[in-house]
């Protein structure tokens, strides 16, 4: 009984009591256009302050404009979409907005997927009245090394607000002054550095003008490429092929791995490698080390902790060093894909190919943004060198190999290279939430019970619930698995462990909503989650269709130990894939 | 792998400072929505809040310290610089402004050469404007500290300043 | 008009309803509150009295809002009584930001016990245990004199539990606002309350659903809250004879500006601007000519001569393209320039909005600017067509009442001193004289002696001369600072 | 203080109050006293008007007139601050306006003394709710 009949632009509907104009109006087939308002559907994410005031319309009865993203309907409301009143309403609105919007569009990262832009034009703006004596607020630009902002060209939507607070928790961001000053940016406009922010990249993965973008790399992997004296080696993450065919236009969820190939190798890299051969070295130790803690553990040793935690996302890395400090040997000392591959490539594989480290460039390319930020640690440099030269994202190489003057639609598809490009199905699933801990349950298994698995899906482990649990069975034993995906999901199941609350053994996190096919450095899904969906089913549909679906059966990995690294875990190993974390919170110190 | 220190945050303060703003916090029980009432009683205590103390507070009341900021910087009342030993507040409410406040301002900056919300080099005067003291009777109305100065006129600047010439 | 119920016609233009203790007892001994009957309807209520005769009691005698809209009080309180929570609370919105406005103040600072009583007695009714007062840190007198009078409540037991020997209890805690004129908004108010920006939210959920902490929150201001304890004493028959049909009751005004008799004036709804003006505030100041009478501060607009006869109340002054606003009253003579009238609330506006929304923040910011291009005489009459219609813009598209009624000042004069505006745009002229860019500094020729005094005070070199003869000033280089005329001792030197 | 509790708890200290008849609280309760209020809000202390208190308070103890000097709110003349209102026994109640310490001192003397006008006074120009 909790239906609301009104009628919107002429035509009449039916919908339930709660649904605001926007939506309903949606339902009419009618879209209202909305800057701010942001509605990730399925995640249970939705900004919406009403602020932009571009969504407004006509309510009759009502003496202002409502805005429709915000205002509920009632019986028998009704609604003018496009009155001339709402037209000019918008058009000066966005006149406002743009005088206050620096206008180097032709320059700017975001130009051509500009929500901003994009707007600007479906309301027709030709001219901004003023502009020549309207002041614009300036603000400095912060270079981090991940994420670019221009707080020039902030619009106060809010989005990144949310996202940095209310689903990551970080709290980096917050909207600061008042007035015609106000942005959102870091407490007292400090650089990103210097803050708690982790470079998860969603704030930019939201933001619908050029305030927030990633630090571009193109231009680093252009002057490699073009230094004969250099071996250059790229490595692809498992996300990245199931989201790049975007940019070219192809249905979300397209397969694109061999095109992705080929152009990579169109465009001069002399090795193409898959960061997903990596991923299956990162099971072999993290499966590793999960059975031996699981082992001691169920065995009775009071010292070891549980449950252990991936360590695969560089931004929920950073989270834990920055708000869990205390707890930072609870995750696996295991590096990410992305840097066990930087060293592997700078070890194994440059003596294979007799060359001297500092000659090889490798490049990864990483849906991600803080990948950019984890391949510049210390750590993971060898006398300054570091492992990983340049990380760049999904969109990065787009740009790539459209200034390279390449279709992708219309590329061969190609096999990556050998040895360091070869992988199982199960470092393909890496790209998506539940991914990590799927494939390391396939190796755990079996290496821990010597017996096969009937059935590789593990059904229970996938999904976009925010936090997920399961129980497998591994021969009698149950081992209780946790999955979140967001930092304030994972903000949750750590306040369980530090409270002794915890019932799991195995816990994965990912700091992107969907994991990584969401991250911050893929092509931008517009609020569209159904683009998302689409790209964990692309994922799931690589590893199905693989040979080899399980890490320790993939052949390359098991020739690295057998030739380079001994075992799992070994002394070498240790050295190369292992690594340590710090303590990042903020400390108040006496003077 | 060496422990070495990454680019860890510290935040310097003195020990006296901090053991305050811990007893204003707690005063509040570290709520965090006393966040205002707390940075009243801080400023109150230190005069401003600069960013080493806001850093405190967050940490104290667990609120984001970017969102501290964020309160800070919304409020006039609060400010993160030092204000001269003898704050002169004019009060630009509309009944200051229609008996001519604007000219007692430009009368104010051109004698103590800084602009509003600026403190003179020698710490002595900082400027500042406030809305309606609600001496509207007195209107132009003009605060030294906590003294009240009426129907000021641009004339009459000079001479209140001279009043605190030696002070 | 309706007077006083009763033969009795008084020959005062003021009847004091919440003024009445203000300037009549001591505000720090609670005594003398109670000696002039305080704490009796409390004490009534509480007994006699079920919440909803309360609620019908403050409904019938068509108490409205005093804070700007005038939203009917009762109506108010009963909705946040319909709505059941294990907590509700009860605010008192005493951020009187209004600049040039002091009403709110006044009574907090002269009868305390007045606003405490009325939470109280709001709170029984809707359900509430908890109060709170948001009030300005600028008022230290105020909050002092608050908690003397929370303290001495809590001392007599008008404030705790068990009041009156019922179950029903009841305190009041206070909160500061810290420099936010958008915090009187209701929605922004709560929100600074509990820590955050003072960001107002859209509406609904108004507060009386989901307020302080997500609980029913009643919000009414100082004045409102002062004149619930006199209308439960006297009835709703004594209270709604006073006023006008739609508008009960009386107004505080805080009169000021180009007046004589500036200060608190309280007048039954429907007396006019006139009688307020020139009866009770004994006219303009100086005798010099009325020009506009600005009511509602930043969110109103300025009347003319044409609307002196208007009797005040809430509906007419929105008719008169103004409003109520929270009571600030500034009059203004033949040396205010409207359009630096405009300029000031709109410098005002700029300055407070919070910038959640772009029309506040970007469009007010426009519309200032425009305003100080045409005081600098370097306007256009297309601006004039800009300039209303960004106001109408602003108008109908900003989130909160700040931004919905910010452009009035623009309008109204727009409305009411069109020529005004024209004479900057077109002949580039400041009638009142007080936009400098419009003026020209001229030495007059028959009293110049020559002695060069000007020319040598003169910061730019404007002014040339020979010795013992007549200087002049070449209005190219002349930056109107107005040194010269300072220094001449023989008014040869004259602006226009 | 015991506790207010009932409407005659209430009734008791009103009449205690209304019999003190200037109501401020004190037990002086002389017929004889001169009652004088001072205007102290913002804008009344802004003008003056505690110099103005603490000179009345101390001149009419030196001068040996008995008299009671309390505080009150603001009485809406902000033109012509401070404000105080003196009542002489057994006469209607006067409010002076721009009182300063000279003005307070020739209220004692004049008007308080001798019973002589002194300039300044403001009509009272409001009704009450008990009119």
């Amino acid at each position: 009984m909790n239906k609301i009949k009104l009628t919107i632009d002429n035509k009449q509907i039916e919908v339930e009591k709660g649904t605001t104009i926007y939506k309903a109006a949606k339902e009419l087939g009618i879209y209202i256009p909305v800057l701010c308002y942001m509605n990730l559907e399925g995640l249970n994410i939705e900004n919406k302050p009403g602020g932009c005031r571009i969504c407004v319309v006509e309510v009759e009865g009502r003496n202002n404009l409502a805005p429709s993203c915000s205002t509920d309907v009632w019986e028998g409301m009704v609604v003018n979409t496009h009155s001339m009143r709402v037209i000019n309403a918008r058009r000066t609105v966005m006149e406002f907005i743009l005088s206050d919007h620096p206008k180097d569009c032709l320059t700017c990262a975001k130009s051509g997927n500009c929500d901003l832009q994009d707007m600007a034009v479906k309301l027709g703006v030709r001219e901004i009245p003023g502009q020549e004596y309207a002041e614009m607020s300036t603000y400095k630009i912060d270079f981090s090394p991940s994420i670019i902002r221009d707080l020039d060209k902030c619009i106060m939507c809010r989005r990144c607000e949310m996202m940095c607070n209310d689903f990551q928790t970080v709290g980096a961001l917050s909207a600061f002054n008042r007035g015609f000053e106000a942005a959102v940016g870091p407490a007292f406009e400090m650089e990103l550095e210097d803050s708690t922010c982790t470079y998860c990249g969603q704030c930019v993965a939201v933001c619908p003008t050029g305030a927030l973008t990633e630090k571009d790399h193109t231009r680093d992997v252009i002057n490699a490429l073009s230094d004969p004296t250099k071996k250059v080696v790229v490595q692809t993450a498992p996300a990245v092929r199931a989201a790049l065919g975007e940019e070219f236009g192809m249905e979300p969820g397209t397969l694109v791995t061999g095109k992705m190939v080929s152009a990579l190798r169109r465009l001069g890299f002399d090795y193409v490698f898959d960061t997903d051969f990596a991923a299956d070295l990162t099971i072999m130790e993290e499966g590793t080390e999960l059975l031996d803690r699981l082992t001691k553990y169920l065995g009775g040793d009071k010292e070891v902790k549980l449950p252990i935690l991936t360590s695969c996302c560089p931004a929920w890395v950073s989270f834990f060093e920055h708000y869990f400090p205390e707890m930072k040997d609870i995750p696996s000392t295991a590096r990410s894909p992305q840097q066990m591959f930087g060293a592997i490539a700078k070890t194994y594989f440059a003596d294979k190919i007799s060359t001297k480290r500092e000659d090889l460039v490798v490049v990864s390319i990483m849906p991600c943004l803080a990948k950019k930020y984890e391949a510049q640690r210390d750590e993971f440099k060898v006398d300054g060198n570091p492992d990983v030269d340049f990380s760049i994202s999904t969109r990065e190489l787009a740009h790539l190999i459209k200034e390279a003057n390449l279709d992708l639609n219309i590329l061969p598809d190609e096999d990556f290279d050998k040895p360091l490009g070869e992988s199982s199905g199960a470092g393909v699933i890496f790209g998506t939430t539940g991914g990590v801990i799927e494939a390391a349950v396939r190796t755990a298994y079996e290496l821990h019970t010597g017996k096969k698995l009937e059935k590789l899906d593990f059904e229970q482990l996938r999904g976009f619930e925010a936090i997920r649990k399961a129980t497998v069975d591994f021969d009698g034993t149950p081992i209780n698995i946790g999955i979140a995906h967001g930092l304030g999901h994972a903000r949750k199941l750590l306040d369980e462990i530090k409270a002794g609350k915890s019932e799991f053994h195995a816990i994965e996190i990912m700091a992107c909503p969907g994991g990584c096919i969401g991250g911050g450095g893929q092509p931008l899904h517009h609020s569209d989650t159904s683009i998302l969906k689409a790209r964990a089913e692309a994922i799931y549909r690589e590893d199905a269709g693989k040979p080899i679906r399980k890490s320790h059966e993939n052949p390359y990995i098991l020739k690295l130990y057998e030739e380079f690294l001994g075992k799992p875990m070994s002394e070498k190993s240790h050295h190369l894939l292992h690594t340590a974390y710090f303590d990042k919170s903020r400390k108040i110190e006496i003077s | 792998m060496e422990e070495k220190s990454m680019s860890d945050i510290k935040v310097k303060v003195k020990e006296k400072d901090l053991i305050k703003i811990q007893e204003i916090c707690k005063s509040f029980d570290n709520k965090p929505g006393e966040l205002i009432n707390v940075l009243h009683k801080t400023q109150e205590h230190f005069g401003y809040l600069p960013a080493e103390i806001q850093e405190v507070v967050a940490q104290e009341l667990d609120v984001a310290v970017a969102k501290v900021y964020g309160v800070v910087t919304f409020y006039s009342f609060f400010t993160m610089l030092p204000k001269g030993k003898f704050p002169i507040s004019i009060c630009t409410g509309t009944a200051c402004y229609v008996r001519g406040a604007d000219n007692v301002l430009q009368e104010f900056k051109r004698q103590l050469n800084i602009e509003v919300g600026e403190t003179t080099d020698d710490g002595k005067y900082s400027l500042n404007c406030l809305r309606c003291v609600g001496a509207c009777g007195l209107a132009p109305v003009v605060l030294v500290g906590d003294k009240t100065y009426g129907r000021v006129s641009p004339e009459g600047v000079k001479e209140i300043l001279e009043e605190y010439q030696e002070k | 008009m309706t007077n006083l119920g009763g033969s009795k016609m008084s020959q005062h233009k003021q009847i004091r309803i919440a003024l009445n203790n203000c300037g009549v007892i001591d505000p720090e001994n609670i005594k003398e509150y109670i000696a002039r009957d305080g704490y009796l309807a409390l004490g009534k209520c509480l007994t006699e009295m079920k919440p909803e005769d309360i609620i019908r009691e403050i409904k019938d005698s068509g108490l409205r809002g005093r804070g700007g809209g005038g939203f009917p009080a009762g109506l108010k309180w009963e909705i946040a009584a319909k709505n059941q929570a294990d907590q509700k609370y009860v605010v008192c919105n005493a951020d009187e930001g209004d600049p040039g406005a002091f009403m709110d103040r006044s009574i907090l600072e002269g009868d305390p016990h007045a606003v405490l009583e009325a939470m109280a007695i709001c709170g029984y009714s809707m359900g509430a245990t908890k109060g709170l007062i948001y009030i300005r840190a600028e008022y230290p007198l105020a909050i002092e004199r608050l908690k003397i009078a929370i303290e001495q409540a809590r001392e007599f037991g008008l404030l705790g539990k068990n009041l009156f020997g019922t179950d029903f209890e009841f305190d009041i805690e206070i909160r500061y606002g810290a420099g936010a004129f958008v915090c009187g908004e209701e929605t922004a108010l709560i929100h600074s309350m509990e820590g955050l920006r003072g960001e107002p939210t859209i509406k609904p959920p108004y507060p009386a659903e989901s307020g302080y902490f997500g609980k029913p929150t009643n919000v009414n201001n100082v004045e409102t809250y002062a004149n619930v304890p006199i209308i439960l004493r006297k009835g709703a028959n004594w209270f709604n004879k006073i006023g006008t049909e739609k508008s009960k009751g009386t107004k505080v005004f805080a009169l000021a500006g180009k007046i004589k008799n500036v200060g608190l004036v309280e007048v039954p709804m429907g007396t006019t601007l006139r009688e307020v003006i020139y009866e009770i505030g004994g006219g303009i100041e100086n005798d010099k000519k009325f020009k506009a009478v600005q009511t509602g501060g930043p969110s109103g607009g300025c009347l003319t001569e044409k609307h002196l006869d208007t009797p005040i109340d809430f509906d007419n002054l929105v008719q008169a393209g103004s409003m109520m606003g929270s009571g600030g009253m500034i009059v203004m003579d033949e040396d205010n320039c409207m359009v630096s009238v405009a300029k000031f609330y709109l410098e005002f506006t700029v300055e407070e909005s919070c910038g959640k929304c772009s029309p506040c923040r970007i469009g007010n910011k426009r519309l200032y600017e425009l305003l100080d291009r045409i005081t600098q005489g370097k306007g256009e009459m297309e601006d004039l067509k800009r300039l209303r219609n960004m106001s109408n813009v602003i108008k109908d598209t900003s989130l909160c009442g700040l931004g919905q009624t910010s452009p009035n000042p623009v309008l109204s004069t727009l409305d009411n001193f069109y020529d005004e505006y024209v004479a900057h745009v077109v002949d580039k002229k400041c009638i009142a004289g007080q936009c400098k860019d419009l003026m020209t500094y001229f030495v007059i020729e028959e009293n110049c002696v020559g002695c060069t005094a000007c020319a040598r005070v003169c910061p730019v070199g404007a002014i040339t001369g020979e010795k013992k003869e007549v200087h002049y000033i070449n209005p190219e280089i002349c930056i109107k600072c107005g040194a010269c005329e300072e220094r001449c001792k023989f008014d040869a030197i004259i602006v226009k | 203080m015991t506790k207010i509790k009932t409407l005659a708890d209430l009734e008791r200290i009103k009449n205690e109050m209304r019999s003190d008849k200037d109501l401020n609280g004190s037990q002086d309760n002389s017929e004889n006293a001169v009652r004088i209020k001072v205007g102290m809000g913002t804008s009344g202390i802004a003008s003056g008007a505690r110099d103005v208190m603490d000179f009345l308070t101390e001149a009419l103890e030196k001068r040996n007139i008995e008299a009671v000097v309390s505080q009150t709110g603001d009485m809406g003349y902000s033109y012509a601050e401070p404000t105080i209102e003196v009542r002489k026994p057994g006469q209607k109640p006067v409010v002076f306006g721009y009182v300063d310490v000279k003005k307070a001192d020739l209220i004692i003397e004049k008007y308080i003394k001798l019973g002589e006008e002194v300039e300044g006074i403001i009509p009272v120009n409001y009704q009450t709710i008990d009119d």
